[in-house]
């Protein structure tokens, strides 16, 4: 029973008031970076990680912070790839109006599937979501709107608010960026506040919570929604990068992929996920045009990960020597 | 001509069948499954690669060795079963101590891997295996023609259904296998080699799915991706069923089955869907599953 | 007498932390041992590290003669040592009476399945329904029992009284003491102090992971003093 | 409704009642027929043999369970079909018989989860952490109360055993229960640890009422009002202690011929 | 004469290890180097260059991979793009972007209809061709009633339409149709239903893996043996081979090229064959004679700017060993004769790779719609 109640054994705590000096010092230069990395990199590739590395945090925000693993997160990405682009493409909605709807209409499903899935736990939550979301891959394969294999294509990118031209290259990446800045401050706030201190006992000792009066349930599932809501986010404001919302970003690989991002990067941490998302689309580009099934190494990479590496990048900078002296402790 | 629920009663008893036959694949593979899930509480994403393996073993033993269809229906699961304790002895034992969810990483990886080589090395497009001479052919059943291959698939399945529950259920190796599932340091500490047991058990149901995949080589082509979609409709199934019985993976496999083959007649669009659509009630009404045991 | 297990110097570690810091202690044949402690001072974990559940350890397990040290897991209960754990360990998927058959036997000279019922009538009762719907006291029963069966020279034995009602502990006490009769050697972890003083033939005092006393029943009134204030009883 | 009609001001008045109180799981009847009224600042002790049905009880009393017959009455409400999450913010809450903390959390943490609920802290994803400050103090005093103010920041995991019961029964106080329920609170605890536990029991028992399972007689006969022996699903027996201990038939079901 | 960046660099993007890996695939990649060589490597005096990539069968990984091309990589021209999806999804983008793209893997005739583009060339065959052939062929021998199983998608649907209307005009009729989702690995209740529709023929509307698995499955619920016809609307070379020809055999089918149809063509197979170990199919045949075709119009136009390339392109006729008789539409669809093949019996074939006999050649016009109707709009 510990077992399918502690979901991940070694989540850490990132809350180390020492390291506060470190880590902003971090930020600060992770920012910069972004800032002026448009004139050293190909702006389309900087979106498409930003987007991923979006979509992984907000996974994360469920398995990390609350001990959940969706295995179907490619749903709430991909619909709300579907729902901008239409909006955008069909309806003529300016870009942030069909973010919105994206993330509006991600939130929907992740109320649906959360309300199904939270039923169950540990890897019976997973399996669920899983085939929920596969049921929600043969629904895009076959609804109109989302013309099936071919995908909604040469979405238009539009105009920001009316007036700022997306289609200029470095608007669109600032504005993927603002986005991105976005999402990780609700996600921090979401997690260091009141809400996310219940999640946190619920994930040590669900029964427990129940018996002081928490409805378990509904706390899973506001987490589930929130997090549902953002991985619409990156899935809407990618479709507007790529211009294009496809069956690729609802399939159940999708899902994986983005557990393996957050594997990668440190599971239950902060900016572990962005991490990972970065390898792992570095990857897939350089792989893209070699002759290596892309399969084998995300295969590979994945169990590698399981069996000596499970606490990803950051995770192991953080309890490696040169963290600590940083002072990032962490605890089991 | 009869008809039933305005669909000729031939058609709708030919789909009938046609669901069974289905229902026989999700009924071994999903037994498999619940095989290692209940002893290893690990659920194994590998199924369907190693399903996929089956075939494609009774395929090369055919190509390299020439050995046939009835040589390999035993030699293949025995072949992809070592294979699999192989990978539990070096790699899956080391995550038991670990959140359940390390395992279906892992063998979520494994299956990218296994696939992705096959890919790789034989391409996506099917090979052709051919039914065996003494099975070809087929019988009139006056409401369908049936293949006599198809029918044997039912048949044998469900003597290794029954075989696999007999084995779990009713002898002392199946009670230290349910034992150690709760507390292996326990059971061993009472005598009972657990490591070993756990080795045969995934190398069991990696087996179990071999199994699976020979009897499917003749009926569809051997792909490397023939178990990878298969494998969610069986997580449903399972589901469905309940991780708890045996006897649930089983009943809830031929009756799933026989649920797809009739919306195949009656709302075709339906049909891929309708499994998660059944997991969905399901759940609402028993979130422990048909014959779970509560949470 | 002649002792049937030795352990001197034995040192145990969880990961980091060391628990045991040299623990010396001898098991006569047929004798009842008891070792008494405050919580958390390593009781448990000498018996788990007597086991083998414990493997970081350090130092010398004789038993029989036969150094255990390098003995797998599974193969401790066939050189004859039955373990009934504090938390019990009853099986869940198995119903009471798979429970009672599920260690294997290594010596024929276990008790039969009707003694064991006669024992517990409890049991007997609730035989087919699964082993972890009877309450916490019957659980603890089933535990002592399914040792019983198996024929091994050694119990040990950590906490049966906890959570038992007062009948049924005297029941145990009975138990124990039939088992002695038969030639049973039984070493025990107590924290019900009157319990351990009505079955056992001598005690350790356990402070710190060290042994710290070790003295027979019969030196007890003259140890209450110490007693008292190491336990507080 | 009825129930409460019929206190009086002499008699401590009635806060948790059950009448016919049944659950059959399969065909065995764990608890039949079972009639308990707990009373505000009173502690009652439920006793009896292993697998008598105490914790059963327990379980249907605090909705973890749903009767198979029979009625509940929380403070004049009926709570048979209300959810268990909803009794416990009514204010009926358990312990449990295995120790229940927050392991991660720290000490003033698991009080301060517990205080958040009643003080509308709990759905705010929007606010800071610092937000959970003005807890502070009330989650002191409640530390304090129970002797655990020294370890404050103390990771609850690395608390000895009896002080995670202490801890545990610091957090249910944090939601001010009308009625508490504690399922064996001593068990596996030394002897110093028990002695303070029952001293906070019976303080808190001064304003609410505290319904516990215990098999430490000599706790129950110092600290309990009042004793109901369980049997088999029934009730064997009722009154105080004294009388209690001296009836025959629980002396053979229970107690034995000596005291423990 | 001059080339703007000092080299010309064409790029194959298509499915290398999909559904439709055997289809064109690596092979095709090996096609285009074949035409690159005979070229001579060399055009305008600068080299030629080539690149691959494969998209999975999905639109926005071959749009992804193609965008970077252009845009980082200064890759010319795009060929092959396997499946319709991504073939409409790249050629939009090199419209915008204003590059040539020449399609020789995907099927529907949406590239020179209504999604068009002024540097977009269709290659080898189309759905309209297809159903005209095959299509054709069977009604022909008395099919007039048939029963499409289709592939859940655009391709598919487009496909079972142009055949059903080819059916229709030529007297026959559609029963009835069942959509199945792409990679099935179970037709037997499709099969059943065709079987109970009483239809004459079968249409496969489908391709590749699906195509094949649906043919094995009906050969055992005796479908065929019951006097019902199969026609497998796409099908080719490659998957014969796959099939085996014991399976395949008397299948009448539809390719824009046949590696044993004469002299020109077998010393190009046989070229292939020694480079690749397989016979080439039309997708192979076509990309080779569309890369060569491409490199011929950039030394015609004296330059590789696009708008003077596609002129060129569209003017220039086409007839080498792959394309006889070919001309260029104003909507870029590229018409060529068709041959109409059945699949021989096992004894028949007296070596390997002989799979086909020829019933006939279909004339281009006949087999491709008039760009004037093709509803494209680049067409006045
Ligand atoms: N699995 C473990 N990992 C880390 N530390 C442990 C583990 N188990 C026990 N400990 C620690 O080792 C010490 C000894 O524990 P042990 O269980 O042996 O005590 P005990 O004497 O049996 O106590 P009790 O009377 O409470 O059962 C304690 O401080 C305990 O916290
Ligand atoms: N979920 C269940 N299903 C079936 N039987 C159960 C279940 N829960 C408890 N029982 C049975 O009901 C009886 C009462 O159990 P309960 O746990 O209430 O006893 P208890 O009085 O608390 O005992 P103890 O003092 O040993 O903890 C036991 O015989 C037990 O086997
Ligand atoms: C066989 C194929 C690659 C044809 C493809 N399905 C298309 O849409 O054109
Ligand atoms: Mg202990
Ligand atoms: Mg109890």
């Amino acid at each position: 029973m510990s077992h399918t109640t502690h979901t991940t054994t070694d989540i850490r705590n990132e809350k180390a008031p020492a390291a506060s000096f470190t880590y902003a010092a971090f930020l600060l230069a992770g920012l910069a970076f972004l800032l002026v990395a448009p004139m050293f990199f190909y702006p389309i590739f900087l979106m498409k990680l930003l987007c991923f590395a979006l979509f992984a945090c907000a996974f994360n925000l469920l398995l990390g912070y609350t001990g959940l693993l969706s295995f179907g997160h490619a749903t709430f990405f991909g619909g709300a790839a579907y729902f901008t682009a239409h909006a955008v493409k069909e309806w003529g909605w300016t870009p942030e109006l069909g973010v919105l709807l994206g993330v509006a209409g991600a939130a929907v499903l992740g109320l649906v599937m959360g309300f199904v899935a939270i039923r169950r736990q540990g890897i019976y939550f997973a399996m669920i979501t899983l085939a929920l979301s596969q049921m929600f891959f043969f629904f895009c394969l076959q609804a109109e709107f989302t013309r099936g294999e071919d995908g909604i294509q040469q979405v238009p990118r539009g105009h920001l608010f009316g007036f700022i031209d997306l289609n200029v290259a470095t608007n669109m990446y600032y504005f993927v960026l603002a986005v991105f800045i976005i999402g990780l401050v609700v996600i921090w706030r979401f997690v260091n506040s009141p809400f996310g201190m219940i999640l946190k006992s619920i994930r040590e000792n669900e029964a427990r919570a129940t018996s002081l009066g928490y409805s378990v349930a509904h706390y899973k599932l506001g987490a589930f929604v929130m997090s549902a809501a953002l991985a619409g986010l990156a899935g809407g404001v990618k479709s507007l990068v790529f211009q294009f919302a496809t069956l690729t970003d609802v399939t159940w690989q999708m899902s994986g992929e983005v557990i393996l991002m957050t594997l990668l990067g440190g599971i239950g941490t902060l900016i572990g996920p962005i991490f990972g998302a970065g390898l792992v689309v570095t990857l897939q580009n350089y792989l893209a045009t070699s002759d290596f099934p892309v399969t084998i190494i995300t295969g590979v990479v994945f169990m590698v990960c399981v069996l000596v590496f499970r606490r990803g990048i950051i995770g192991e900078f953080y309890a490696s020597r040169l963290g600590r002296r940083l002072g990032f402790e962490h605890r089991q | 001509m009869t008809m039933i629920f305005g669909i000729p009663i031939q058609a709708f008893l030919g789909q009938l069948l046609i669901g069974l036959i289905n229902g026989s694949f999700y009924a071994l593979l999903s037994l498999g499954l619940a095989v290692i899930f209940g002893l290893l509480r690990v659920i194994n994403f590998a199924h369907g690669a190693q399903y996929m393996l089956g075939a494609f073993v009774a395929l090369l033993l055919l190509q390299y060795f020439g050995i046939n269809y009835w040589i390999a229906l035993f030699v293949a699961p025995i072949i992809v079963g070592v294979v699999g304790a192989a990978i539990e002895r070096t790699m899956l034992s080391r995550l038991y101590k670990l959140d359940h969810l390390y395992g279906l990483l892992f063998t979520f990886g494994l299956a990218l891997t296994i696939e992705g080589t096959f890919r790789y090395l034989y391409g996506a497009a099917g090979q052709p295996y051919s039914v065996p001479a003494a099975l070809a052919g087929g019988t009139n059943l006056g409401f369908m023609f049936l293949p006599i291959y198809r029918g044997w698939v039912v048949v044998i399945s469900l003597v290794a259904c029954i075989a696999t529950w007999l084995l779990i259920e009713k002898t002392k190796l199946g009670s230290y296998l349910r034992a150690a599932t709760e507390n292996p340091v326990l059971v061993q500490a009472f005598g009972v080699n657990v490591p070993l047991l756990l080795t045969f058990t995934y190398g069991l149901g990696a087996a179990l799915a071999a199994f699976a995949g020979v009897l499917a080589a003749p009926i569809y082509q051997v792909s490397p991706l023939m178990g990878t979609n298969l494998i969610i409709v069986v997580f449903a199934v399972v589901v469905v069923g309940g991780m708890g019985s045996i006897m649930g993976a089983i009943i809830t496999g031929y009756m799933l089955g026989i649920a797809e083959g009739l919306t195949k007649v009656f709302y075709p669009e339906a049909s891929n869907i309708v499994i998660f659509v059944i997991m969905a009630i399901v759940l609402l009404i028993r979130p422990a599953g048909l014959f779970g045991r509560d949470a | 007498m002649k002792p049937l297990l030795q352990v001197s110097g034995l040192n145990a570690w969880y990961g980091e932390s060391h628990v045991l810091h040299g623990v010396d202690m001898t098991v006569g044949e047929g004798e009842m041992v008891t070792i008494l402690g405050r919580n958390g001072v390593g009781k448990t974990t000498t018996l788990r590290t007597i086991m083998g559940i414990v493997r970081e350890r350090k130092g010398q397990i004789l038993f029989d003669g036969r150094d255990m040290m390098d003995v797998p897991l599974h193969r401790t209960a066939h050189a004859g040592i039955g373990f009934v754990p504090e938390e019990r360990g009853i099986f869940a998927t198995l119903t009471v009476e798979e429970n009672l058959m599920l260690p294997p036997v290594v010596a024929g000279t276990g008790m039969g399945l009707d003694e064991i019922y006669e024992l517990f009538p409890n049991l007997l009762e609730r035989r087919t329904s699964p082993g972890t719907k009877l309450s916490g006291g019957e659980q603890q029963m089933l535990a002592i029992a399914r040792i019983l069966r198996t024929g091994v020279r050694l119990l040990v034995l950590d906490e049966p009284t906890e959570g038992l009602a007062p009948v049924i502990v005297q029941r145990i006490g009975e138990v124990l003491k039939k088992l002695k009769e038969r030639g049973m050697t039984v070493l025990l972890v107590e924290q019900n102090f009157r319990f351990a003083s009505r079955v056992a033939d001598r005690f350790y005092l356990m402070e710190h992971g060290q042994m710290v006393a070790d003295f027979p029943v019969g030196e007890l009134p003259e140890r209450m003093d110490m007693l008292h204030k190491v336990l507080g009883v | 409704m009825a129930i409460n009609a019929v206190q009086t001001h002499e008699e401590p008045r009635v806060v948790l009642s059950a009448r016919g109180l049944t659950k059959v799981f399969g065909a065995f009847a764990a608890v039949k027929d079972v009639d308990l009224d707990v009373h505000h600042a009173r502690v009652h002790a439920l006793i009896g043999p292993n697998g008598a049905g105490k914790t059963t009880v327990f379980n249907l009393l605090t909705k973890f369970l749903q009767p198979s017959a029979g009625t509940i009455n929380l403070l004049g409400t009926d709570i048979t079909n209300t959810a268990p999450d909803k009794v416990a913010r009514m204010g009926l809450v358990r312990s449990f018989q295995i120790s229940a903390v927050f392991p991660h959390l720290t000490v003033l943490d698991n009080v301060r989860v517990a205080l958040q609920r009643p003080n509308n802290l709990a759905t705010q994803f929007w606010l800071p952490m610092s937000s959970l400050d003005r807890l502070n103090q009330r989650a002191e005093e409640l530390l304090a109360a129970v002797g655990l103010a020294d370890a404050r920041n103390t990771v609850a995991a690395d608390l000895s055993y009896g002080r995670k019961r202490v801890l545990e029964i610091a957090t249910t106080l944090a939601l001010d229960p009308k009625v508490l329920l504690l399922d064996e609170p001593m068990a596996g605890m030394g002897q110093e640890d028990i002695s303070t536990v029952s001293g906070i029991i019976r303080n808190v028992a001064k304003e609410r009422a505290v319904l516990m399972v215990e098999h430490n007689l000599s706790v129950v006969a110092d600290i309990c009002h009042h004793v109901t022996v369980l049997q088999r699903g029934e009730i064997l027996a009722e009154g105080d202690y004294a009388t209690v201990s001296q009836d025959p038939r629980v002396r053979t079901a229970y107690m034995g011929t000596e005291e423990a | 004469q001059s080339a703007s960046d000092g080299k010309v660099k064409i790029g194959i993007l298509n499915d290398q290890s999909g559904v439709y890996a055997d289809f064109g695939g690596k092979s095709s990649v090996e096609a285009a180097k074949m035409a690159i060589e005979d070229f001579g490597g060399k055009v305008l005096d600068v080299p030629v260059e080539l690149v691959d990539a494969d998209h999975q069968n999905k639109p926005d990984i071959a749009s992804n991979i193609a965008r970077q091309w252009y845009d980082t990589e200064q890759v010319d021209a795009i060929m092959e793009l396997t499946t319709s999806s991504v073939a409409l999804a790249v050629q939009a983008l090199s419209k915008e972007k204003k590059k040539i793209n020449m399609v020789t893997g995907a099927a529907t005739t949406d590239l020179t209809g209504k999604q068009c583009s002024p540097y977009g060339f269709h290659w080898a065959y189309d759905t309209h061709a297809l159903a005209v052939g095959t299509g054709g062929a069977l009604v022909k021998q008395g099919g007039d009633s048939w029963f499409f199983l289709t592939a859940d998608y655009a391709f598919g649907y487009s496909l079972e339409e142009q055949t059903g209307t080819f059916v229709k005009s030529a007297g026959g009729n559609v029963v009835g149709a069942v959509r199945h989702p792409l990679a099935t690995n179970d037709f037997s209740s499709f099969l059943l239903q065709a079987q109970s529709s009483g239809a004459k023929v079968i249409g496969l509307a489908n391709a590749g893996l699906d195509t094949a698995n649906a043919i094995k499955q009906a050969a055992e619920f005796g479908i065929t043996a019951g006097g019902q016809n199969l026609a497998a609307l796409l099908f080719t070379l490659a998957e014969v081979h796959g099939l085996g020809v014991e399976a395949a055999q008397g299948l009448t089918l539809t390719e824009g090229y046949y590696w044993n149809l004469d002299d020109q063509s077998r010393e190009f197979g046989k070229r292939f064959f020694e480079r690749t170990g397989k016979m080439p199919n039309m997708i192979h045949a076509g990309t080779y004679s569309s890369v060569m075709q491409y490199l011929k119009a950039i030394e015609k136009a004296g330059t590789d700017e696009t708008e003077a390339v596609a002129k060129a392109l569209h003017e220039m006729p086409v007839d080498d060993f792959f394309a006889r008789n070919g001309k260029v539409g104003a909507n870029g669809r590229m018409i060529h004769d068709m041959y109409l093949l059945q699949v021989k019996k096992p004894g028949e074939s007296d070596e390997p790779w002989d799979y086909f006999n020829v019933l006939s050649t279909i004339p281009g016009d006949e087999a491709y719609i008039d760009p004037a109707k093709s509803g494209c709009e680049l067409v006045k």
